[in-house]
């Protein structure tokens, strides 16, 4: 088993490299921390160092494959490994993208906010613990290896979650996770069963074919497939399997918020996307006949409540970081627009569409938590009204969270203008004139509880005088470089935005 | 001779159900692992009873994989209720409502 | 060799000119600006002069000048219109161009004494509004088309309202110029449709065809005529019809600037500008450019016998109307400035029936008499310290002989006493509308009649009126210590009323139609000069000349002269005698009332008509009703409206969308069992959903 | 085809200055940001100068300073940068210019608090409009767009009025509603034409629709179906900017509260991108639609003009008055537009630009105003005339400007669109809609004349306690100049009507044609 690589034959499983860096990176940084003799004091440095190297390695890594044509069509076409239980195509290292750069600048930024923690090397090898998870859902491509994977990066999170362990928030919210997590995770697999129960394999491909006959259990399959969906629609954090969200995020570390809301949402699309997309096409009604199971309608309606209960949940909180958390439900629903704006002959579209909203979140989402965790760090409270004024203290990272609050509501000061019109334009182009009109709604009213953020920091005057003394320079780095990309996707839209249109194009045959 | 395929359906989901109730009806985060549990071992059964009628064995295997990853679940609840007790001075789940809203 | 033709431009761009300098360079200036202003109006007034010697045919050149001289908008497109600017030289403007710079001069002198004298301040503001009207009335009178009549029509009201409001420190002159410009502005609505529609009905605005190199640019009266004549329809009406809405359209800027019943409330008000501007503007010249432009396009309204009459029926009435108001005024000016309205109803009314040379004959002599009883005025004020009440004057007669003897021949024209300029053009106006009247059928006839029946009434109230002023002036003894000894008066005043005195004596001698019908004796020079030569030169090429009208009037309208009594010299014996002994009546009754040393008010001989009059008709109260007691409250619920509905809807909008998010938060209970079960619960919904109803099926 | 023509380098230097007047010191920032902004008016005056464009962008005219490069490629299309200017845009092009700089000058005096942040974002704005009145490709021209509202946001909610909060806000989403729903619209027609496109250029887009014929089915809507839908949800969209009765109460609550500069350029310019676009979209690619609901539309534009004069009728702030006459003024655009005339068009275009320096003259004057007495309310003021006599002067031109006094911007404007209006064959019964119309410059002189007497004249007093003196020079120069535009327009529209005519004449002859 070869693979062709920038002219270089190697083995397949080079394929997975990324995946594999990441796997290492943790390794090394449990070796890091077991060799020091005095257990749990290795230098906060040298672990941040080693994981942020090697998220952006996997980062970097994915993206030169992504570049040099691995997996995809125009160059060795989709790698199947260990017979087609894991593959690697343009939409897995795509994700991986995400995944690794999301991931590097929440370790970059965890440098100053971990100082004088304890537990550090568990916190940065959960964290690339999770991310393995992650970058392996990227490639899972059957219902089993979906399910190992996803757990690999859901039980880390949860530690992570709870890590603060004198802080009740932290830990009621680890609690909440875990057991919604538990739950949905058990929805999960007991769907999978009944879908295995229909089709008699895991494979997703092998699923499809054998679901594309007739198919006797019908009912069984139908209870199956929404539970498929609900158990992925835990990893996305859509209603209604958003419980969790709020609370974790708002309680977890802001970092780790950052982390779940950016890249653990992104691995849950990917799942979703090559489950429903490669092993129920048929069902679906998706390859023109009758739906056996109308899923897409289903993910319509998910697509529609979520975004509306996330905004309207949104729009009149009084923590900043509450108020992110549920936004990041509604962004759930624009992205869940990519499997349900179906409705067209060229469905790539509008699922490329959610595949770059979900990239440019994982910047603008991340940075925007970051400066929450940048806030933290100043004893800054969490109210809006704790914000006021801020600008005259921090004008550089409050422009960057102007920056990333205008992108999330989709104003063109960065990428998530283009990406929020094109989600739109699909559901024109699907004449899915429900989702377009709750998608206006709602980016209204986010345009509204967005912009009370900038109010707070600019237009409001301090009431409360306190002093910013230092200014940490790992945070502030990762807060600054999430904005510049954020804003360099507007105009650098393009670098990304064919691969991930040809991927999604892929993954329609 | 085999028993018909939707007994087993049947007993899963019953099984399903049983652990649905307790997760709705039990306060105590130790019952709703255990609930939990449940639910993963009637999926567990679907697999297995499917796996024989299907005649492969990835159901099988798959059921392995499901018990050690629920295995290695219950542990992290564990270390979870854990620290809910010491912030709590009690593991019941609902007790642990300070975020809402 | 360039003729007078080649500076006709330069007639309105000198004072132009005055206006600049005195705006910017004035207050550096001894006399403030004055200097610039004289120097431009004389300059005016020569050029006006040998233009109109040109146009006599004595320079030997050609006698008219029709041409386009400035592209303002360029219609790219095949369908779009080209608007130009372009002067129309025929005697008519040329006629006007004289009255105009002459008065306006003799205004400017005037205005040394009445305002620099006086020592009044901001005078380069007074003088720049003086320039930029004297340059915008005077292109309006060359304008050649009805567009640019239009934009100097509405510049010519800007500077009468800044020339009103010119004491802004008081409360009274800037609501005055408020009035004036809104009321002015609101006839010039409808004769900005009425341009509009011109020019979407025939393409061009030219009031006289124009020789271009292209070739012929017809005038929008012969393309009216020539619809006519094909009965083409525009607009889904016939032509005829069409016309007349055209016409009416115009004429409704006409009521509102030569103050016409019911737009003839702000003159009177008007007259808290200072006397010179009232004497310039609000009686030779602005409040003329009304009726000049229905001369102007004669040929056009000639086409529409409803035009006619409506013109002539606003005419009679008005005169009518005024002249009785006119009756009970306390104040000087006031007196003058009904008299005024009531003139212009004359000439209206001459219009209206036909008789084109009457009216522009009368809007001659007025020009002038007009003039001269407000310059008149203005020296009386400036004797009685600006104290305008004519009850608190008397016995001024020796006191102020130059100012008494100009006044009084003034006074004698305006009352149309022999022979004085106002007896021989009112006496036309009368003739030319009882000639009418009889000789045309049916309604317009009547309506004609009717009209005169209203214009020969208020000869009546003009001779009471006018002598009951001069009386309680002049006569009798001083009521007053200012009476008693009032401030001398400089020649700068004198010389204007020297002039224009004998001016009004005398004018009258260019158009003696009666005695030329009694003698024979051809010294009806301004017929002559309207009408042009037989053949060939300006009537040929502009087709702006009165045996055109004529035709017209009778081919169109059915227009024609008939001779009641006897034959036509009878006829005009009658009717002259009898306007005159109408006149000479109202003097009497005048003299009888007011002509004794110590006058009391009669007024309350007319009981309940008295408060009628004095509150002239409850006009004004019923417009200031409408402006404020129906527009105000309709604005102010729009407002309500705006606010209330439009923009609540807006604010309900976002704060229904708020309330619903702090509902939404609420299912998060923090509980995490009620998770679990809103879970399971949604779990079995979608089932049941998508699996019992729609996936098994 | 130029990599880099004057456009780019236009949107470079406002952008490069509007970073270094971010980071210049304050008391400096002012006159840094009136230096730069010279630069733009500079190089437009140039570009009009050396305009060499004809025909119209839309429909195959040949543009002026074009530029065409390759942007993004998303799915099936290609979002480009292209960039280019015509006969209508040009004027626009130099309106946001001159009127940029004419309000940083005006700025100086009333603005005493984060100058470096006011007078960056200023700059940000014109830059932001330049790309809207030079990008041809729709996406482009969508990120500029929507680009103006950011500094706006900041403009009104930090230097505005006490409910500055509120103003900016509703400003801010409601405008963002109408330009989400605006694209919905368009993007109906895009996916329409199906695969006969594939780029969102404008041009191409406008052509195609002209040709009629290959708009498809979408999502069950017929061809004629999907023309209507598309054309009402434009309309809604642009008419929110305009601003067009029932969607125009954003405008008076943002003029009021923002500070006079923003103020000059919100209708000076911002009103502008609503009839510009209305102009280029609806009026351009979907001519048939227009002309069938003619009606409806010009109802639309005629209630405003009424219903906007009326409400101005009703105010007592100075700055209210002149935002709700905006409303007023802004209708005749739509009377204009709707005729289908060649003066209908050129007319509203002309009317974009005269009502643009009018109001912007109209606005700087009340603030200079504003700046002696720090009142607004008519009632609070009376005879300002005797202390600040050039400001009253200068009032008093604008104010009969205003109300379209001959040989001023205003008149020719409003003279052509009643013209072009009148001779319309789309609207029904086009004489009397538009002598209807018309009334609304009875009205506007009505409350115009009226605000000048109690305000400017009459016996001087002041509720405020502050003494007038005169205003200072820098406050009136930028005045002098916009009247000086105004009467220099007025008596000569062609400077401008020239390329404006040639520019919207093809929008009346069918297909592609160059006049």
């Amino acid at each position: 088993m070869v693979v062709d690589i920038a002219g270089y034959r190697v083995a397949d499983w080079v394929a997975m490299t990324p995946a594999l860096v990441l796997g290492l990176t943790a390794m090394v940084l449990f070796i890091v921390d077991s060799i020091e003799p005095r257990p749990g004091s290795s230098s906060n440095a040298v672990l941040a160092g080693i994981s942020t190297v090697g998220a952006l390695g996997a980062f970097l890594l994915a993206g030169t494959f992504l570049v040099l044509g691995v997996g995809q069509p125009r160059g060795t076409g989709a790698v199947d490994l260990f017979n087609g239980q894991l593959v690697v195509d343009g939409m897995s290292l795509f994700f991986v993208v995400i995944v690794g750069s999301v991931t590097a600048l929440v370790m970059l930024a965890s440098y100053d906010y971990l100082d004088g923690e304890s537990y550090q090397a568990e916190y940065y090898g959960l964290v690339i613990m999770a991310a393995t998870g992650m970058a392996v859902m990227s490639s899972a491509n059957s219902l089993a290896t979906v399910f190992v994977a996803l757990e690999l990066s859901s039980l880390p999170s949860y530690a992570l979650v709870a890590f603060v362990k004198e802080n009740r928030g932290s830990v009621e919210a680890g609690l909440k996770y875990f057991l919604v997590g538990a739950l949905s995770s058990s929805v999960l697999v007991y769907g999978i069963s009944l879908v295995y129960a229909a089709s008699g394999s895991l494979q997703l491909n092998a699923v499809a074919e054998a679901l594309s006959g007739s198919v006797e259990l019908v009912g069984v399959l139908g209870i199956g497939i929404i539970m498929v969906l609900l158990g992925v629609a835990f990893k996305t954090a859509s209603v209604p399997f958003h419980f969790w969200a709020p609370e974790a995020y708002e309680g977890a570390p802001a970092p780790v918020s950052a982390f779940l809301s950016s890249a653990s949402k992104a691995a849950g699309f990917v799942v979703a996307f090559r489950v429903f997309l490669t092993a129920f096409p048929e069902v679906g009604g998706l390859g023109g006949g009758e739906p056996v199971v109308d899923w897409v309608t289903a993910v319509t309606v998910l697509a529609v409540v979520t975004m509306t209960v996330g905004n309207f949940a949104a729009a009149n909180q009084e923590k900043v970081k509450r108020m992110l958390a549920y936004s990041s439900v509604g962004h759930a629903g624009y992205v869940l627009i990519g499997l349900a704006a179906l409705n067209t002959p060229d469905r790539g579209l509008v699922l490329g569409a959610s595949m770059m909203h979900l990239l440019v979140y994982g910047f603008m989402n991340t940075g925007a938590f970051l400066f929450i965790a940048l806030t933290d760090y100043w004893g800054v409270g969490r109210t809006f009204q704790d914000f006021n004024g801020l600008s005259e203290q921090a004008p550089l990272a409050c422009a960057a969270m102007t920056v990333f609050l205008f992108s999330l509501a989709g104003l063109p000061i960065g990428g998530g203008f283009i990406s929020k019109l094109y989600l739109l334009l699909g559901t024109v182009n699907a004449g899915a004139w429900l989702l377009a009109a709750s998608l206006i709604v709602n980016s209204a009213l986010s345009l509204f509880y967005y912009s009370r953020v900038v109010k707070a920091m600019w237009i409001e005057d301090s009431a409360g005088e306190f002093e910013i003394d230092s200014y940490p320079s790992s945070l502030y780095a990762a807060v600054v470089i999430a904005a510049f990309v954020t804003f360099a996707l507007l105009p650098a839209f393009g670098l990304l935005s064919p691969s991930a249109f040809d991927a999604a194009s892929v993954l329609f045959g | 001779m085999a028993i018909e395929s939707q007994y087993y359906l049947l007993l899963s989901a019953a099984i399903f159900c049983i652990g649905v109730y307790g997760i709705l009806t039990r306060q105590n985060a130790l019952l709703f692992l255990m609930s939990v549990e449940l639910m993963l071992n009637a999926a567990n059964i679907n697999l297995v009873a499917f796996s024989f009628y299907h005649g492969n064995l990835t159901g099988q295997v798959f059921s392995l994989f499901t018990m050690a990853l629920a295995a290695a679940e219950v542990a992290v609840g564990i270390g979870i209720v854990l620290v809910l007790y010491r912030n709590f001075e009690d593991i019941d789940v609902t007790k642990a409502a300070t975020m809402r809203w | 060799m360039a003729g007078a033709f080649d500076f006709v431009p330069a007639i309105a761009a000198l004072p132009l000119l005055a206006f600049v300098i005195a705006l910017f360079a004035g207050q550096y200036m001894p006399k403030r600006g004055a200097e610039a202003g004289i120097a431009a109006t004389a300059g005016s007034l020569i050029l006006s002069i040998w233009t109109a010697l040109t146009v006599a045919g004595m320079t030997g050149s050609e006698t008219f000048y029709n041409e386009n001289l400035y592209t303002w908008v360029a219609g790219v497109a095949d369908s779009a219109v080209t608007l130009r600017l372009g002067v129309l030289v025929d005697p008519l403007t040329a006629l006007m161009l004289v009255i105009v710079s002459l008065i306006a001069l003799l205004v400017h002198v005037f205005s040394l004494g009445y305002m620099n004298d006086e020592g009044e301040t901001g005078l380069p503001r007074y003088y720049a509004g003086l320039g930029l009207f004297t340059a915008s009335m005077l292109a309006f009178v060359f304008s050649n088309n009805i567009l640019m009549a239009f934009m100097f029509f509405e510049l010519v009201g800007l500077c009468s309202y800044l020339l009103i409001g010119f004491w802004f420190r008081e409360d009274g002159p800037p609501s005055a110029a408020k009035k004036a410009f809104l009321v002015t502005r609101f006839g010039d609505y409808f004769f900005l449709i009425g341009v509009v529609g011109i020019f979407a009905t025939f393409g061009t605005g030219l009031f006289a065809p124009v020789e271009a190199a292209s070739g012929t640019m017809e005038s929008f009266p012969h393309m009216a005529e020539m619809a006519i004549e094909e009965s083409e329809t525009f607009f889904g009406y016939g032509a005829q019809t069409w016309m007349t809405i055209l016409g009416l359209l115009v004429l409704g800027g006409v009521v509102g600037k030569s103050a016409q019943f019911p737009l003839h409330t702000w003159l009177p008000d008007a007259m808290e500008g200072p006397t010179p501007v009232s004497a310039l503007i609000h009686a030779a010249t602005m409040v003329a450019a009304g009726v000049y432009l229905v001369a102007r396009m004669y040929g056009f309204y000639a086409l529409s016998p409803q035009a006619l009459a409506v013109i002539a029926l606003i005419g009679g009435f008005t005169a009518l109307f005024a002249a009785t108001m006119g009756v009970v005024k306390q104040e000087l000016k006031q007196v003058l400035a009904y008299s005024t309205i009531s003139q212009y109803g004359y000439m209206m009314l001459a219009l209206g029936a036909g008789g084109y040379v009457a009216a522009v004959f009368h809007l001659t002599t007025h020009a002038i008499f007009k003039a001269l009883l407000f310059l008149g005025a203005g020296s009386v004020i400036i004797a009685m310290h600006h104290n305008e009440n004519m009850w608190d004057m008397g016995g001024l007669k020796d006191k102020m002989p130059v100012t008494y003897w100009t006044f009084l021949s003034g006074s004698l024209a305006l009352a149309g006493i022999v022979p004085f300029a106002g007896f021989w053009s009112k006496d036309e106006v009368l003739f030319e509308a009882l000639i009418h009247g009889v000789g045309t059928e049916g309604t317009l006839g009547a309506m004609f009649l009717l009209a005169y029946a209203m214009g020969l009434l208020a000869v009546f109230f003009t001779g009471f009126y006018t002598f009951r002023m001069v009386y309680l002036t002049f006569h009798g003894n001083a009521r007053t210590d200012v009476a008693r000894d009032p401030e001398p008066v400089r020649w700068n005043v004198k010389a204007p009323l020297a002039v224009l005195g004998i001016g009004a004596a005398t004018v009258g001698l260019v158009n003696m139609a009666p005695v030329e019908k009694l003698t024979g004796l051809h010294i009806d020079f301004l017929h002559q000069w309207l009408d042009g030569p037989e053949e060939g030169g300006w009537p040929d090429a502009l087709s702006t000349d009165l045996h055109h009208y004529e035709e017209l009037l009778h081919n169109v309208p059915h227009v024609d002269p008939a001779y009641p009594i006897g034959g036509e010299q009878t006829t005009l014996i009658v009717s002259a005698a009898l306007s005159l002994g109408l006149a000479l009546g109202g003097v009497l009754l005048a003299r009888s009332l007011y002509g004794v040393d110590e006058p009391v008010e009669h007024t309350d001989k007319l009981g309940g008509a008295k408060a009628l009059l004095t509150h002239n008709y409850y006009q004004d109260e019923s417009q200031v009703w409408l402006a404020q007691g129906v527009t105000v409250p309709l604005a102010r619920a729009a407002d309500k409206f705006d606010q209330g509905v439009v923009d609540g809807v807006v604010n309900g909008v976002s704060s229904v969308s708020l309330f619903t998010g702090s509902r939404f938060r609420r299912i998060q209970s923090g509980v995490v069992s009620n998770y679990a079960a809103l879970m399971t619960l949604s779990l079995v919904l979608l089932l049941v959903a998508f699996v019992v109803l729609g996936g098994v099926a | 085809m130029p990599i880099a023509g004057p456009v780019e380098a236009l949107l470079g230097v406002t952008l490069l200055g509007a970073f270094l007047v971010f980071l210049a010191p304050d008391e400096y920032a002012g006159k840094l940001a009136t230096a730069v902004s010279l630069v733009p008016v500079a190089v437009s005056v140039w570009m009009y100068s050396v305009f060499d464009g004809a025909g119209n962008a839309l429909l195959g005219g040949t543009l002026a300073f074009e530029s065409d490069l390759g942007w993004v490629s998303l799915g099936r299309y290609d979002l480009a940068w292209q960039v280019g200017l015509d006969g209508i845009s040009m004027p626009l092009l130099l309106l946001a210019t001159v009127l940029t700089t004419l309000a940083l000058v005006s700025s100086w005096t009333p603005i005493d608090e984060r100058e470096s942040q006011f007078y960056g974002l200023m700059l940000l704005m014109e830059a932001s409009l330049i790309g809207v009145f030079t990008a041809l490709d729709f996406f482009l021209w969508l990120v500029f767009w929507e680009a103006v509202l950011i500094p706006m946001y900041f403009l009104i909610g930090v230097w505005g009025g006490p409910r500055r909060k509120y103003a900016a806000i509703k400003f801010f989403v409601y405008t963002n509603v109408a330009t989400l729903v605006m694209f919905v619209g368009f993007m109906a027609l895009v996916f329409g034409l199906g695969d006969s496109i594939s780029t969102f250029g404008m041009a191409e887009i406008a052509q195609a629709l002209r040709e009629g014929g290959n708009l498809s089915t979408l999502a069950g809507l017929a061809p004629a179906d999907l023309r209507l839908v598309a054309f009402t949800l434009m309309f809604a969209g642009f008419a929110v900017k305009v601003p067009v009765f029932p969607v125009h109460t954003w405008l008076p609550d943002a003029h009021v509260e923002a500070p006079t500069p923003v103020s000059v350029m919100l209708a000076g310019v911002l009103l502008k991108m609503g009839t510009y676009a209305l102009l280029r979209f609806n009026f351009t690619m979907l001519r048939e639609t227009a002309e069938a609901n003619a009606g409806i539309i010009v109802a639309f534009g005629v209630l405003s003009v009424i219903y906007g004069a009326m409400l101005a009728l009703a105010q007592q702030d100075l700055k209210r008055i002149v935002a709700y006459s905006s409303i007023s003024s802004m209708g005749y655009v739509i009377l204009g537009l709707v005729a289908f005339t060649p003066h209908g068009f050129g007319g509203a275009t002309f009317q974009m630009i005269a009502h643009g320096l009018i109001s912007g003259l109209m606005f700087m004057t009340v603030g200079v105003i504003y700046n002696e007495t720090h009142t607004r309310m008519v009632g609070d003021i009376s005879g300002i005339a005797d202390r600040m006599p050039w400001a009253v002067g200068i009032f008093v031109a604008a104010a009969f400007g205003y109300m379209g006094l001959p040989f001023m911007a205003g008149f020719a404007a409003e003279y052509l669109i009643f013209q072009g209006a009148f001779a319309s064959t789309v609207i029904p019964a086009a004489p009397l809609v538009t002598a209807v119309g018309m009334f609304g410059i009875v009205v506007v002189a009505g409350y115009l004349l009226w605000a000048m007497q109690r305000t400017l004249f009459g016996e001087y007093s002041l509720a405020t306690d502050y003494d007038v003196s005169r205003a200072p020079v820098h406050d009136v120069a930028p005045l002098v100049v916009l009247l000086a535009l105004v009467i220099v327009l007025g008596v000569r529209p062609g400077l401008v009507y020239r390329m404006i005519q040639d520019a919207v004449n093809p929008l009346l002859h069918g297909g592609v044609v160059l006049w």
